[in-house]
């Protein structure tokens, strides 16, 4: 079952979609797989994302793993005061 | 909620470990250490808003006797960050860029005499126009700040530099057929001034530099790691010869989260091989930290006449002082969060202008935009004859709403709130006449990262939390609490310690409400290690296995025989069963839970003087679970003080050639114990789903909501739709009269 | 900080000698609410001679002819004198809003009158209430009304080597009263945005027969307004008396725009707080 | 430039020190006696965390002069509360989490004292006027006010 990954416009102006779907069990193949599929998105535009894993935030996803069937959202980093 | 009577700590009313010494003046902050021989350094400032450096002669200042070193830009090392904005920002290179940009430090033997020895540094200034708002800085040739510096985020790449640093769009839905199903559309621009953080304690440090073994720097910080960073970097250091204090900390609100005077300081020292201590005066704190962006706005919703809400659109622009980095981001991310609405655009701007290097200040941008979309909803729900809490309930964003910003919304508390402010006491106080009531909701998303906690057990079963985030407003409480709870012994076994960076691993800044929420997860989880190794130490001198001893209120119990061993028995002869217990958690915390709140504010004008007196106030918020009410409550309130002030009175006052006319508290006017009434609070907990006690955030959305409450409650006490703050009684009183 | 040379006379001959014969820069120091902030970064070298070790300096008397104000007595120590509040309760509430309760406990009337600021609290009903200042020199003494003490922002008619050794405020008539009001943003600590001080006297029946109105913050310094006390004259201080002295007021002022309000501003609430302080002094006097 | 020898009391122990006659007594207390529980926040009285009381009248310590302090009996937060135990609004003010950061905290209880000996039963519009030249950004006021409140039953012997 493929994961369905929801862009932040400002990626969609390189993926010219809000949304996809993608087969990969963690974070590194699917950005991969997300690069391999839109030629003007440099890996590090994306890489400079945080993510939202079926709502939960993590800021630095490096060996986060993606369970089938989940929502992958591309998100800004935030801070805070 | 329906656990929280099953902890044993949780939730109580506890006197903070660090009270004693901050009731009784021991407490140390940042302008409290002296070093032997230490010498004292003072910067020379930028008397222009914007201005070109033709050159920097310190010669004469050089020769005086009293005098032991200069710097400036050009002292930062090769190999360091030189020419970086932060760089720029801490020592002016080319060009001045606020009023009040630090140009140049001296050293001398008394803080007099470095003051004193300003004067001597002749500088050949080359005055320019100074870009003081956003309709300037955006207008088709204004004069530049930066002439290298682009537009990003344009669909095409621009051929001209700009003041506007950066662009971004948020969008979901269709917005136009969004306003196209509306019966009813409000569009309303807005703006709000340049406010600072306020914090009572001036940036302090005192550092020193070696040569070949520990540099050290004290200081009031929210985050010594990053101090230790960004000055390691810009000096080009090595982390390991770089020791970083956090001195307690008076206060910081987002503000203390970079760095000014460190990386000055520790050049002078390594210059006169003295230690060196700098403490900015009220007026350099007010001039040249971080404010808070100034922003313009202009919002449009749209609904049918059963207030269902069907599009709402912003544009918004940021102020990010003299160089790119507004909060522009977050400002558009929280915009419309309150609300499951299908259409929703946003656009934002960021822009450079002659003020001040803008910092975080509590739930950075969310203020700012939050503040013009509520005062149109409250506008809207009037438009709709529907009272303004059933227009939100309605439309209130719930588990599964999709946010703009990317995932859907995990179980969030914005239902309740308004439940509860409609069921508040304020809520059925009747008004009298020149007085008003506004409502308005608040989001922000909190931040988990990355945060380290080791718990030393000592032989007699106490334990010592060693923690790497600065305490800024009683965290440590809920640090003592939660490792109480999880290691099942009373609170007054430990001691919660924020150790330097040489004693405790990396953790990130305290800000983005992360602390009692990120760290309280690393003391959790390092809590549960002691347990584990409790366990383990019980099962050998048993002789059993780890899985036949239970663990009950700090006590081993062997399943399979009748002994019990207490932790401190076990902590003990923890040396002859394999040494000292340390339990350890290092974490990056993710599933931070979002915090929204809904405040109530009611306030009476005098109609003939335009003054608004703040009568009655609630602060409503989800906590998630409160680790501390106490503690809990006082957010909620002094983020409500803190945005009563941004609504009513507080304003950076520029003259004409970009100079500040109110750096000082004498008339850059925060809320005082007079102005305010007692301000209620409710705390509601739906608990977060990632977090093992449901904790949220709190620390950031109490200051989002108050600018629209404050804002709509004048709006509808003298009956004229306000759209500008602060709601000074100058501006309240034209209002009144030019109506 | 500045280079000090710290003197404490304990006569006012003394006080007078030592910035007489000063050959530098030199500062009476009384509760230094306003001097140590304004001795702040400035380098140059300086004499302050702290007036408060000299006694008549630090007592408010009594008589039946009125107040011999020593000037440098504490406005928190001056506001709980209840006999004083009893005649002059206007110039008392003024003293009272000067600062926090921190800067009571050290500044004092004759330093907010030397201070000289167009926004000072008490001038304006140190004017209303007639009160005389009587300056110190080598040569004796000389005596100024205190609509004429200040004569710019931050200056006045001392010389030098001259103090302010004394305010005489003469006993009101009978039936008299006076109130004073002021407008800041908050609720406290702020400097006058606009004040205004009145003082009046009725007759038996109700009828006004002598008013003084002055206002501060309105102009380079506190204003006597004729024209605002003559509106207030002859009436009852009904509605059309009080808002024709307010419009009097209104129209004397000639104030700036600056950090703390706009002309337009100043102007309107000038007369709004004449017709307030106005009622209040009249139930005073009437009471 | 001499410094200027000065004989005082502070917290009711006679204390020499010595400064330069332009230093202000908040300079004196913090760099000469080392008294650092007095806190500088605005250096203009503006802010009240330098709160002191000189021959038992509240001030802002930093528009005294250090050389006014010859002779005087200075009260700061040191001594308030004795080693073991203490003051009843330092205990109200932890009771209440009546602070966060703790920066204006000290000035703050030298200010609550000096109100409570003035006036021992204020109201909450009497002690909120009383203490608006205490800045506190983190609380709101709320639970000082209640902590000093508090603070005063318990001093009357209400309850």
């Amino acid at each position: 079952m493929q994961s369905k990954v929801i862009f932040s416009s400002e990626l969609q102006k390189f993926t010219g979609e809000a949304q996809t779907e993608i087969s990969a069990t963690n974070y590194r193949s699917l950005v991969s797989e997300i690069v391999s599929r839109y030629e003007k998105l440099e890996e590090d535009e994306i890489l400079k994302m945080a993510v939202a894993i079926d709502g939960e935030i993590v800021h630095d996803p490096f060996l986060e793993q993606i369970q089938p069937g989940s929502e992958v959202h591309f998100l800004y980093r935030i801070s805070g005061g | 909620m329906s656990e929280a009577q099953d902890y044993r700590y949780i939730g109580q009313r506890t006197i903070r470990p660090d009270g004693y010494d901050k009731v009784t003046g021991r407490a140390n902050y940042g302008a409290d250490l002296t070093l032997p021989g230490m010498i004292w350094g003072k910067i020379l400032r930028s008397p222009y808003a914007h201005a070109n450096i033709r050159s920097i002669d310190s010669s004469r200042a050089e020769a005086h006797p009293d005098v032991l070193a200069v710097v400036t830009h050009q002292d930062f090392p090769d190999g360091g960050s030189r020419g970086s904005n932060q760089s720029m920002n801490v020592l002016a290179d080319k060009k001045v860029l606020y009023h009040g940009h630090a140009v140049a430090a001296v050293a001398a033997h008394t803080e007099a005499a470095a003051e004193a020895a300003l004067e001597l540094i002749d500088i050949d200034y080359e005055p320019l126009t100074p870009v003081m708002d956003l309709k300037t800085a955006m207008a088709q040739n204004a004069p530049l700040l930066h002439d290298t510096m682009f537009t990003s985020g344009l669909a095409q790449d621009p051929t001209t530099p700009s003041n506007i640093a950066s662009r971004m769009e948020l969008k979901k839905g269709d917005i136009e057929k969004g306003f196209s199903e509306a019966d009813v559309i409000i569009e309303r621009n807005f703006q709000t001034p340049t406010v600072h953080q306020g914090y009572i304690e001036p940036h302090a440090t005192t550092v020193r530099y070696d040569e070949d073994g520990q540099s050290m720097i004290w200081c009031s910080t929210q985050g010594h790691f990053d101090v230790r960073g960004s000055t390691a970097s810009l000096l080009n250091i090595e982390h390991s010869n770089l020791k970083v204090v956090a001195s307690e900390i008076g206060g910081g609100f987002g503000g203390k989260t970079t760095i000014y005077l460190e990386p000055v300081a520790l050049m002078l020292s390594k210059k006169t091989g003295r230690p060196v201590k700098m403490v900015m005066n009220r007026e350099e704190v007010f001039k040249a930290s971080g404010p808070a962006s100034a922003s313009r706005s202009k919002i449009r919703i749209g609904a049918t006449k059963d207030g269902t809400i069907t599009a709402m659109e912003a544009h918004l622009a940021y102020e990010a002082g003299a160089f790119a980095g507004s909060p522009i981001g977050p400002g558009c991310m929280t915009v419309f969060t309150p609300y499951d609405v299908e259409n929703q655009y946003v656009e934002g701007f960021d822009v450079v202008v002659n003020k001040p290097k803008v910092a975080a200040y509590r739930a950075p941008g969310a203020p700012q935009s939050e503040f013009a979309c509520e005062m149109v909803i409250n506008e809207l729900a009037d438009e709709l004859g529907i009272d303004p809490i059933e227009l939100r309930l309605k439309n209130a964003a719930r588990e599964g709403t999709q946010t703009m910003y990317g995932p859907k919304l995990k179980a969030v508390g914005l239902v309740e709130c308004l439940e509860a402010a409609r069921n508040s006491a304020q809520y059925k106080e009747a008004l009298a006449e020149n007085q008003g009531r506004g409502i308005a909701a608040g989001f922000w998303f909190n931040i988990g990262g990355v945060s380290s906690v080791s718990i030393n057990m000592n032989p007699d079963g106490t334990g010592t939390i060693v923690e790497g985030s600065p305490d800024i407003g009683g965290s440590r409480a809920s640090m003592q609490m939660m490792a109480a709870e999880g290691v099942g012994l009373p609170i007054e076994s430990f001691k919660p310690l924020v150790a330097d960076t040489e004693n405790a691993a990396h953790s990130d800044t305290t800000g983005g409400s992360r602390t009692t929420f990120a760290t309280g997860m690393a003391v959790v989880e390092a809590a549960q290690d002691v347990v584990r190794q409790m366990k383990e130490r019980a099962a050998a001198v048993w002789n059993v296995t780890p899985d036949q001893v239970d663990w009950k209120d700090g006590v081993a119990i062997n399943t399979v025989g009748e002994d019990k061993l207490t932790a401190a028995q076990i902590s003990a002869q923890a040396g002859r069963t394999g040494g000292m217990i340390t339990g350890r958690g290092n974490i990056s915390a993710r599933g931070a839970g979002p915090s929204f709140a809904v405040h109530m504010a009611d306030v009476e004008v005098d109609r003939e003087t335009g003054k608004v007196d703040v009568i009655r106030y609630t602060a409503i918020q989800d906590a998630g679970k409160a680790i501390h009410p106490g503690y809990v409550e006082g957010q909620y309130q002094g983020g409500a003080a803190q945005g009563i002030g941004w609504a009513l009175n507080e304003e950076y006052i520029y003259n004409e050639d970009g100079l500040l006319e109110n750096p000082g508290f004498l008339d850059y006017r925060v809320p005082l114990a007079s102005d305010l009434p007692m301000i209620d609070t409710v705390i509601v907990e739906v608990p977060n789903s990632f977090h093992p006690f449901g904790v949220r955030g709190v620390g950031e959305t109490g200051i989002v909501p108050p600018l629209a409450a404050v804002g709509t409650a004048v709006s509808n006490a003298i009956d004229i739709r306000m759209t500008e703050l602060p709601l000074s009684p100058p501006r309240v009183l034209k209002a009144i009269r030019d109506a | 900080m500045v280079s000090v040379v710290y003197e404490a006379p304990e006569s006012i001959q003394d006080a007078v000698k030592l910035l007489a014969d000063s050959r530098i820069k030199a500062n009476v120091l009384a509760g230094g609410t306003d001097l140590i902030i304004q001795m702040q970064g400035q380098n140059e070298k300086r004499l302050v001679v702290d007036v408060k070790k000299i006694p008549s300096m630090m007592d408010a008397i009594m008589t039946d002819e009125g107040l011999i104000l020593g000037p440098s007595i504490s406005c928190a120590e001056f506001t709980a004198r209840e006999d004083i509040k009893a005649v002059y309760p206007g110039l008392v509430e003024s003293a009272y809003l000067i600062g926090s309760t921190q800067v009571q406990g050290r500044c004092s009337i004759g330093g907010n009158l030397c201070n000289s600021s167009p926004a000072a609290d008490t001038i304006p009903p140190l004017i209303v209430n007639r009160a005389q200042c009587v300056i110190a020199g080598p040569n004796g003494e000389r005596t100024v009304a205190t609509e004429d003490f200040v004569t710019g922002v931050g200056q006045n008619c001392m010389e030098k080597d001259e103090l302010l050794a004394s305010i005489r405020i003469p006993a009101p008539a009978a039936n008299t009263s006076d109130a004073y009001l002021r407008f800041i943003p908050r609720s406290e600590m702020d400097i006058a945005v606009v004040g205004a001080a009145v003082s009046v006297t009725l007759d038996d029946s109700g009828i006004c027969t002598t008013a003084r109105v002055s206002i501060g913050a309105v102009a380079v310094t506190a204003l006597l307004v004729g024209e605002a006390a003559n509106a207030l004259v002859g009436t009852q201080l009904d509605d059309s008396a009080l808002q024709a002295a307010a419009d009097a007021a209104s129209a004397a002022a000639r104030p700036i725009t600056d950090r703390r309000g706009t002309v337009e501003y100043r102007k309107q609430v000038v007369g709004v707080l004449v017709k307030r302080a106005a009622k209040i002094a009249a139930e005073r006097a009437g009471g | 430039m001499a410094k200027t020898h000065v004989t005082t009391t502070v917290n009711g122990d006679a204390m020499e020190f010595l400064c330069e006659p332009g230093d202000t007594l908040l300079q004196a207390l913090r760099n000469e006696l080392g008294l650092t529980g007095t806190k500088e926040g605005c250096g203009s009285g503006d802010c009240g965390a330098c709160s002191v009381t000189v021959n038992g009248r509240l001030v802002c310590s930093c528009l005294v002069l250090g050389v006014e302090a010859e002779g005087a009996e200075i009260g700061t937060v040191e001594g308030i509360g004795d080693s073991d135990k203490l003051h009843v609004i330092q205990e109200k003010f932890l009771e209440h989490a009546a602070l966060q950061c703790g920066i204006c905290t000290p000035g703050l209880i030298v200010s609550a004292k000096a109100l409570l000996e003035e006036n021992p039963d204020p109201t909450e519009e009497e002690a909120r006027y009383y203490l608006a030249g205490n800045l506190c950004r983190c609380t709101g006021y709320d639970k000082i006010l209640r902590a000093v409140m508090d603070a005063a039953e318990t001093m009357r012997g209400d309850v």
